[in-house]
C-alpha cells in the first residue's frame, strides 16, 4: 500500500478526516462503516447542490442542455435551479458577464446564503473569452467573486459541466468545518459578501476587488515582451 | 423600382431648396445611396414613405458611421522663377490640411407593400465635436427608435425629435461613445498571457519596469 | 369537451413516461461518467500540437514557428517565439521551430480557425472537453510541452483527416527527395565538371546539417532556399 | 442584507431600488417593478422596468445592454474571417442562419459566387436551424406559460438529434462557424446525409406528438388567445419582421421575396396569422416548421454533388475592393442583416449587424399595455428573443 501512495498524484481535495481513504475502504470491506458528522455533512451537501437559475449568454443553453434529459445533472442532485438567489448554494456564472452585469451578479452572490459555491463556465465567465477585447466585457468575473471551479470550452459541453461538478462534489466532500483549514463558510474572517462595483464614466469603479484577485505577475518572455 | 436618378430628380423637384447628393458604391453590390441634407431629411423621408410609386414603408436598418478627422496632404507643383534668369524651376510644395471628420447615420428602406428596396439614404453632420444633431427619423419610421438610440449611445449622433433619446447599451453614467475609431479602451490588460499586436502594446504598461543598474 | 385537451396533452406525458422505461426512442439519458457518447471524427475543443515521435515531441514537432495562427486567432489567444536556429521539419527541410508556444485556454473559442490556416498541418483540435480546473491561471494557460501530442494520438482522435494529412506529407516529402537527387545530380555533375576543369579544388560545398533522420531526406545545399514564413503581414 | 429591503447596505445600492411606489395622478397609487436583468422568465439577461396598476401593466420600457458583448467593435479590428466564430455568438440558438447571413453579406460585398451543392447545404443546414430555433422556442414558451418545463425536456429531446448532425458536421455542438466566403467548410458525407434524412423524415412525428401535448390545452389557449395583439399596420412601421410580422398576417417573407440562396427553385408556402396575439405567433412557429420539413426533403432528394467552395475565394488575406453592402437573410427571427463597409483594408470599416430580436422589441410596451404581469412574460416569450442578438 505504501508503494501505491508513493506513486500517486497528489490529491488536490484530500478527504476529510484523519484516516485515509485506503484504510476506509479496509475499514469498509470488513464490515465496519466510518463516518463522521463532517462526513455526513459534506456527503449530504455536494448532493444536493442547487444552483441558481442564471444564465448569461451562449453557455446557459448548454447549462439547460445539462439539465434535460439527454445529461440529466438531477443525477448529481443538482437539477433544482432556484430563481431565487436566496434559496440557491451554487451560482453557475454560464456566459459573458459584462460591465452592465457585473454589479448584478455580484449583488445575487451576496444574496446566496453560505454555504455558496462559484462554477465559472465557459472561456467569457473566466477570462471574457473571445470578447475580452470589447469596453464593456469584464475580464473574467474572479476579478469580483472567488471562483471554486473554472471549466474552460466555448461553450463547454454538457458533459463538461457535469465534470466540472463533479470537481466540485469532489471539493466539498474534502471540505473540513473545524481547524485551521476549515472551509470558508465556517470562518468568520473570510468575507462571504463583496462590494458592489458602481458604474463610473468610463468604467466600473472599482474596476477589480483586489482583495479576490491580484493578476500573477506578467509573463515577460525573452522575444516579444 | 424606378432608378435612384429618377428618385432624386423626383425628390429635387418636389423639394426645390434641398440638396440631394448621388453617393456611388464601387463595390460589386453597386447599392447607391442619396445623400440629404439635415434640414429637409424629415419631410424627405415622410415623402419617401407616402409617395405611391415607392412606398418605402418599411425601414429596415439604421447605422451610423464614423469618420474621423484626417490629414490630407497635397503636393502641388509651383514654379519658381530662376533668380539667375534662367527657366522656371519646378518645386513641389507639400501642404497639409485637415479634413474634417464628421458622423454619417445610413437607412436602408424598403417597401413590404411593393416588395422593392433597398433605397438607401445617408445623413451626414456637420463635424464630430459639437454639430452632431442630425434630424431623427423615428417619427417616420418607428423601427428607427431603438437603433437611433444605438447610434446615439455608440456614436454619439444627438437625433433631434427622437420621442425617447437615452443610452441603449451602455450604463447613463457612460461618458465615451465607444463605436468611435479614435475611443480608447479602459485599461485592464493587467493579465495577458499570450498578447501580441496591439493588446501586447497595452499590456506592456503593466510590466515591472525594468531595473535600473547602478 | 373543455378539459379534453388537457387530458390529450397528460395522455402524451403518460406515453413518454412508460416509453421511457422501455422504448429506445425515449430512453435518452446517457449515463455520463461511466458511459459516454460517442464523439463525432469532427469534434473539436482546444488546439494541439502533432509531432512525429512520442518519445522526443519537442524534437519533432511539425510547427514551424510561421506565426500563422497567431495571426489569424480571433480571441489572439495563441502566442508563439520563434527559434534562432533551424531543424528539419517533416518533410525534411530545414526549418525554425517554436521556443515557445502558449496557448490559453481560458480564452480560446475552440473555433478551428487555426487548425483550417495552418500550412504545415501541425495545429489540429482536440477532443478533450473534460479540463475543468481550480486556478485558471496556472493550469488553463498550456505551453508547447503540454499542447504536444504524438500522431498516433492524432490518427486516433480524427482518423480520415489524419490519414489524408499523412499522405499529403509523404507526397511532400517523396517531392522534396527527388527534387534534392536531381538536384544532388545536378551539383554532382558540376562538381565533376569543376574537377575536370580543376582538379585541386575542393568540390563539395559546405555539408547538410547533420541530422540522424533526415540523411537520406536532406536537401542538397542550394537546392532551393529554405522557405521561413516569417510574419506573413 | 443586501438588496431590495429598506434597510440600508454596507455595499451600497444599484442606481435605483427595484421595485418602488409612485403616486400617479390618473391612477393612484402605483408601482414600478424592475423585471430583470436577472429573472427567471426574461430570456437571459433582459430587463424591463414595469409600472403597475394592480397587477396591471401601466408602463414597460424595456433595459438593454447587459449582454452588449462589443461585437461589432471587434470586428471592426478582426478579419472579415475572424469575425465569423463570433457571428455564431450573435444568436447562438442559430448559429448556421447567422453563419450563412454573415457570409451572404460578406459574397455580395466582394462579388463571390457560391457553387450549387454549397447552395443547397446552406438550405438544409438554415432548415433544420429554422427547427432547432422553434422547437426550443415553443418549449420556453411553455415554461413562461408555467409548465415548468415538460414541453423543454421534449424541445431539447429533439433538439439534441439535430445538434448532433450539426456537431458531426462542424465539430461544435452550438457553435458551428460552418459557412466560408463563397462556399462551405466541410463536404457532408453520404452517412450524414443519410442520417439527416432519416431525422427529417421522422420530425413530423415527434411534431404531431407535441402538437396533441400542447396546442389544444385549455389553459393555454385562455392564456395566449387575444393576448398581446399586434396590428399590422403598426408592425410594419416598427419593423418588425419574421414570424410575429407573418402572425399579424403580413406576406413578407425573404426567402420568397428577396430569393436569396436557391430558395426560388424550392416548393414551400409560407403561414400566415389572422389575429396578431401570442396564439398565432405560437402556431406560426409551429407550422413554419412543418414547412421547412418539406424544404428540407425537397433539398435531400435533389442535392447535386459538385465542388462546395467558389474556387475564387481564398481563406486568408481576404481584402474585399472598397464598398458597401447590406446582406439580409430570413433567420428564425426575423429579418437578420449584415451591412459592411469596406476600405481595402483586411478588415471592415463598418460592420453591423441588423439585430431582428432587438428590432422585434420596439411595440412589446404596446403589446403589454393593459395585460398583466404574468401575460407580459408570455408575449415576451413569443416574440422570441435572444440576449446575445438583441445587445450584441
Amino acid at each position: 500500500m505504501s508503494t501505491a501512495d508513493n506513486t500517486r498524484a497528489p490529491d488536490p481535495f484530500p478527504a476529510a478526516g484523519n484516516i485515509s481513504d485506503d484504510e476506509r475502504e479496509e475499514l469498509r470491506r470488513h464490515g465496519i462503516l466510518m463516518t463522521s458528522l463532517e462526513e455526513l455533512y459534506n456527503w449530504g451537501r455536494s448532493n444536493s447542490i442547487w444552483p441558481i437559475q442564471f444564465g448569461l449568454a451562449c453557455c446557459a443553453i448548454e447549462m439547460i442542455a445539462a439539465a434535460t434529459a439527454r445529461f440529466d445533472i438531477a443525477r448529481f442532485g443538482a437539477e433544482i435551479f432556484r430563481p431565487s438567489p436566496r434559496q440557491a448554494d451554487l451560482m453557475i456564472v454560464s456566459g459573458t458577464v459584462t460591465k452592465k452585469m457585473a454589479p448584478q451578479v455580484v449583488r445575487l452572490w451576496n444574496q446566496m446564503p453560505e454555504p455558496k459555491y462559484c462554477i465559472a463556465m465557459g472561456a467569457c465567465a473566466i477570462s471574457g473569452g473571445p470578447f475580452k477585447q470589447g469596453y464593456n466585457v469584464l475580464k473574467g468575473i474572479d476579478r469580483f467573486l472567488p471562483v471554486d471551479i473554472y471549466i474552460p470550452g466555448c461553450p463547454p459541453r454538457p458533459e463538461a459541466l457535469l465534470n466540472g461538478l463533479m470537481q466540485l462534489q469532489k471539493k466539498i466532500r474534502g471540505e473540513h468545518l473545524t481547524g485551521p483549514d476549515a472551509a470558508r463558510h465556517t470562518r468568520a474572517d473570510v468575507p462571504g459578501e463583496f462590494p458592489v462595483p458602481t458604474f463610473g464614466e468610463h468604467d466600473l469603479e472599482p474596476t477589480r476587488n483586489p482583495e479576490v484577485w491580484t493578476p500573477p505577475a506578467p509573463i515577460t518572455r525573452s522575444g516579444k515582451g | 423600382m424606378e432608378s435612384l436618378e429618377q428618385i432624386r430628380d423626383r425628390l429635387l423637384a418636389r423639394f426645390p431648396g434641398a440638396s440631394i447628393t448621388l453617393v456611388t458604391n464601387p463595390g460589386p453590390a453597386a447599392e447607391h445611396s442619396l445623400l440629404l441634407s439635415a434640414e429637409h431629411a424629415r419631410k424627405i423621408a415622410m415623402f419617401l414613405r407616402d409617395d405611391a410609386a415607392l412606398q418605402l414603408d418599411y425601414c429596415s436598418n439604421a447605422t451610423g458611421i464614423d469618420w474621423p478627422d484626417k490629414e490630407v496632404v497635397e503636393t502641388k507643383k509651383v514654379a519658381v522663377p530662376d533668380p539667375a534668369g534662367g527657366p522656371d524651376k519646378v518645386v513641389e510644395e507639400k501642404t497639409t490640411r485637415l479634413e474634417p471628420g464628421y458622423l454619417e447615420s445610413v437607412y436602408h428602406l424598403y417597401s413590404m407593400a411593393l416588395r422593392h428596396g433597398p433605397v438607401v439614404i445617408r445623413m451626414r453632420t456637420v463635424n464630430r465635436s459639437n454639430r452632431v444633431t442630425l434630424p431623427s427619423l423615428t417619427p417616420v419610421w418607428r423601427s428607427c427608435d431603438f437603433q437611433e438610440r444605438e447610434i446615439y449611445d455608440l456614436y454619439g449622433i444627438v437625433f433631434d425629435g427622437h420621442p425617447d433619446l437615452r443610452r441603449l447599451l451602455m450604463w447613463d453614467e457612460f461618458k465615451d461613445h465607444p463605436m468611435r475609431k479614435d475611443y480608447v479602451e479602459p485599461d485592464d490588460f493587467e493579465w495577458e498571457p499570450t498578447p501580441h499586436g496591439a493588446v501586447l502594446d497595452r499590456a506592456k504598461t503593466h510590466y515591472p519596469a525594468p531595473e535600473v543598474k547602478p | 369537451m373543455l378539459g379534453s385537451g388537457i387530458l390529450k396533452g397528460l395522455a402524451v406525458t403518460a406515453k413518454n413516461f412508460v416509453g421511457s422505461y422501455h422504448d429506445p426512442a425515449r430512453m435518452v439519458t446517457v449515463q455520463y461518467p461511466e458511459e459516454r457518447s460517442k464523439l463525432p471524427e469532427n469534434y473539436r475543443s482546444f488546439p494541439l500540437l502533432v509531432c512525429e515521435d512520442a518519445a522526443d515531441p519537442m524534437g519533432t514537432l511539425r510547427c514551424v514557428a510561421c506565426q500563422i495562427c497567431e495571426k489569424e486567432c480571433p480571441p489572439q489567444c495563441i502566442y508563439i517565439e520563434k527559434s534562432k536556429d533551424k531543424k528539419p521539419d517533416a518533410t525534411g527541410k530545414p526549418q525554425l521551430y517554436p521556443t515557445v508556444f502558449a496557448i490559453d485556454t481560458s480564452v480560446c473559442m475552440g473555433c478551428g480557425i487555426c487548425a483550417e490556416v495552418c500550412p504545415f498541418d501541425s495545429i489540429k483540435m482536440d477532443q478533450v472537453f473534460e479540463v475543468a480546473a481550480t486556478d485558471r491561471f496556472t493550469e488553463l494557460l498550456l505551453n508547447r510541452e503540454q499542447l504536444a501530442k504524438p500522431n498516433s494520438y492524432y490518427h486516433s482522435i480524427h482518423p480520415t483527416e489524419a490519414a489524408e494529412v499523412d499522405a499529403r506529407l509523404a507526397a511532400a516529402r517523396l517531392a522534396a527527395e527527388e527534387k534534392a537527387k536531381a538536384a544532388a545530380a545536378a551539383a554532382a555533375a558540376k562538381a565533376a565538371a569543376a574537377a575536370t576543369a580543376k582538379p585541386a579544388a575542393p568540390a563539395q560545398p559546405p555539408s547538410a546539417p547533420p541530422t540522424a533522420s533526415a540523411s537520406s531526406t536532406a536537401p542538397a545545399p542550394g537546392a532551393e532556399a529554405p522557405k521561413s514564413y516569417s510574419r506573413v503581414s | 442584507m443586501i438588496g431590495t429591503g429598506s434597510a440600508p447596505s454596507p455595499f451600497g445600492q444599484l442606481s435605483g431600488p427595484t421595485v418602488r411606489k409612485v403616486k400617479d395622478p390618473f391612477h393612484g397609487d402605483l408601482l414600478e417593478v424592475s423585471m430583470g436583468p436577472q429573472h427567471p422568465s426574461t430570456h437571459g439577461v433582459f430587463r424591463m422596468d414595469v409600472t403597475l396598476d394592480g397587477e396591471v401593466i401601466v408602463k414597460l420600457k424595456p433595459v438593454f445592454g447587459y449582454l452588449h458583448r462589443n461585437h461589432e467593435k471587434i470586428a471592426e479590428n478582426t478579419s472579415y474571417l475572424g469575425s465569423m466564430p463570433y457571428t455564431d455568438r450573435l444568436d447562438y440558438l442559430s448559429s448556421m442562419s447567422t453563419n450563412w447571413a454573415y457570409a451572404l453579406a460578406v459574397e455580395k460585398l466582394a462579388g463571390l459566387t457560391v457553387p450549387d451543392r454549397a447552395q443547397y447545404l446552406r438550405i438544409i443546414l438554415a432548415e433544420l436551424t429554422r427547427l432547432v430555433n422553434h422547437v426550443c422556442l415553443v418549449g420556453f414558451l411553455f415554461n413562461d406559460l408555467g409548465t415548468s418545463f415538460t414541453p423543454l425536456l421534449y424541445a431539447f429531446r429533439e433538439r439534441e438529434k439535430i445538434i448532433d448532425l450539426f456537431e458531426a458536421l462542424s465539430g461544435s455542438r452550438m457553435m458551428c462557424n460552418y459557412q466560408r466566403f463563397g462556399g462551405c467548410r466541410v463536404d457532408p458525407t453520404p452517412e450524414w446525409l443519410a442520417a439527416a434524412s432519416r431525422l427529417v423524415d421522422n420530425f413530423p412525428s415527434f411534431l404531431d406528438e407535441y402538437e396533441s401535448m400542447l396546442t389544444g390545452n385549455e389553459i393555454m389557449l385562455a392564456r395566449t388567445q387575444g393576448v398581446g395583439r399586434l396590428d399590422p399596420k403598426h408592425a410594419i412601421n416598427a419593423g418588425i419582421t419574421g414570424p410575429v410580422l407573418r402572425a399579424s398576417g403580413v406576406n413578407y417573407d425573404l426567402r420568397k421575396v428577396d430569393g436569396y440562396g436557391f430558395y426560388p427553385r424550392f416548393d414551400f408556402r409560407i403561414p400566415l396569422g389572422d389575429h396578431g396575439d401570442t396564439y398565432d405567433r405560437y402556431m406560426m412557429r409551429i407550422l413554419e416548421m412543418r414547412e421547412s420539413v418539406k424544404i428540407l426533403q425537397q433539398a435531400f432528394r435533389e442535392l447535386p454533388a459538385g465542388p462546395i467552395m467558389d474556387p475564387k475565394a481564398k481563406l486568408r488575406g481576404f481584402r474585399p475592393k472598397p464598398g458597401e453592402a447590406y446582406g439580409r437573410l430570413e433567420s428564425p427571427k426575423g429579418e437578420l442583416g449584415f451591412y459592411l463597409l469596406s476600405d481595402g483594408s483586411p478588415n471592415p470599416y463598418r460592420y453591423r449587424v441588423r439585430p431582428p430580436s432587438l428590432i422585434n422589441l420596439t411595440l412589446l410596451e404596446e403589446m403589454c399595455l393593459g395585460h398583466t404581469v404574468a401575460d407580459a412574460v408570455v408575449i415576451l416569450g413569443s416574440i422570441d428573443i435572444v440576449l446575445g442578438e438583441v445587445d450584441r
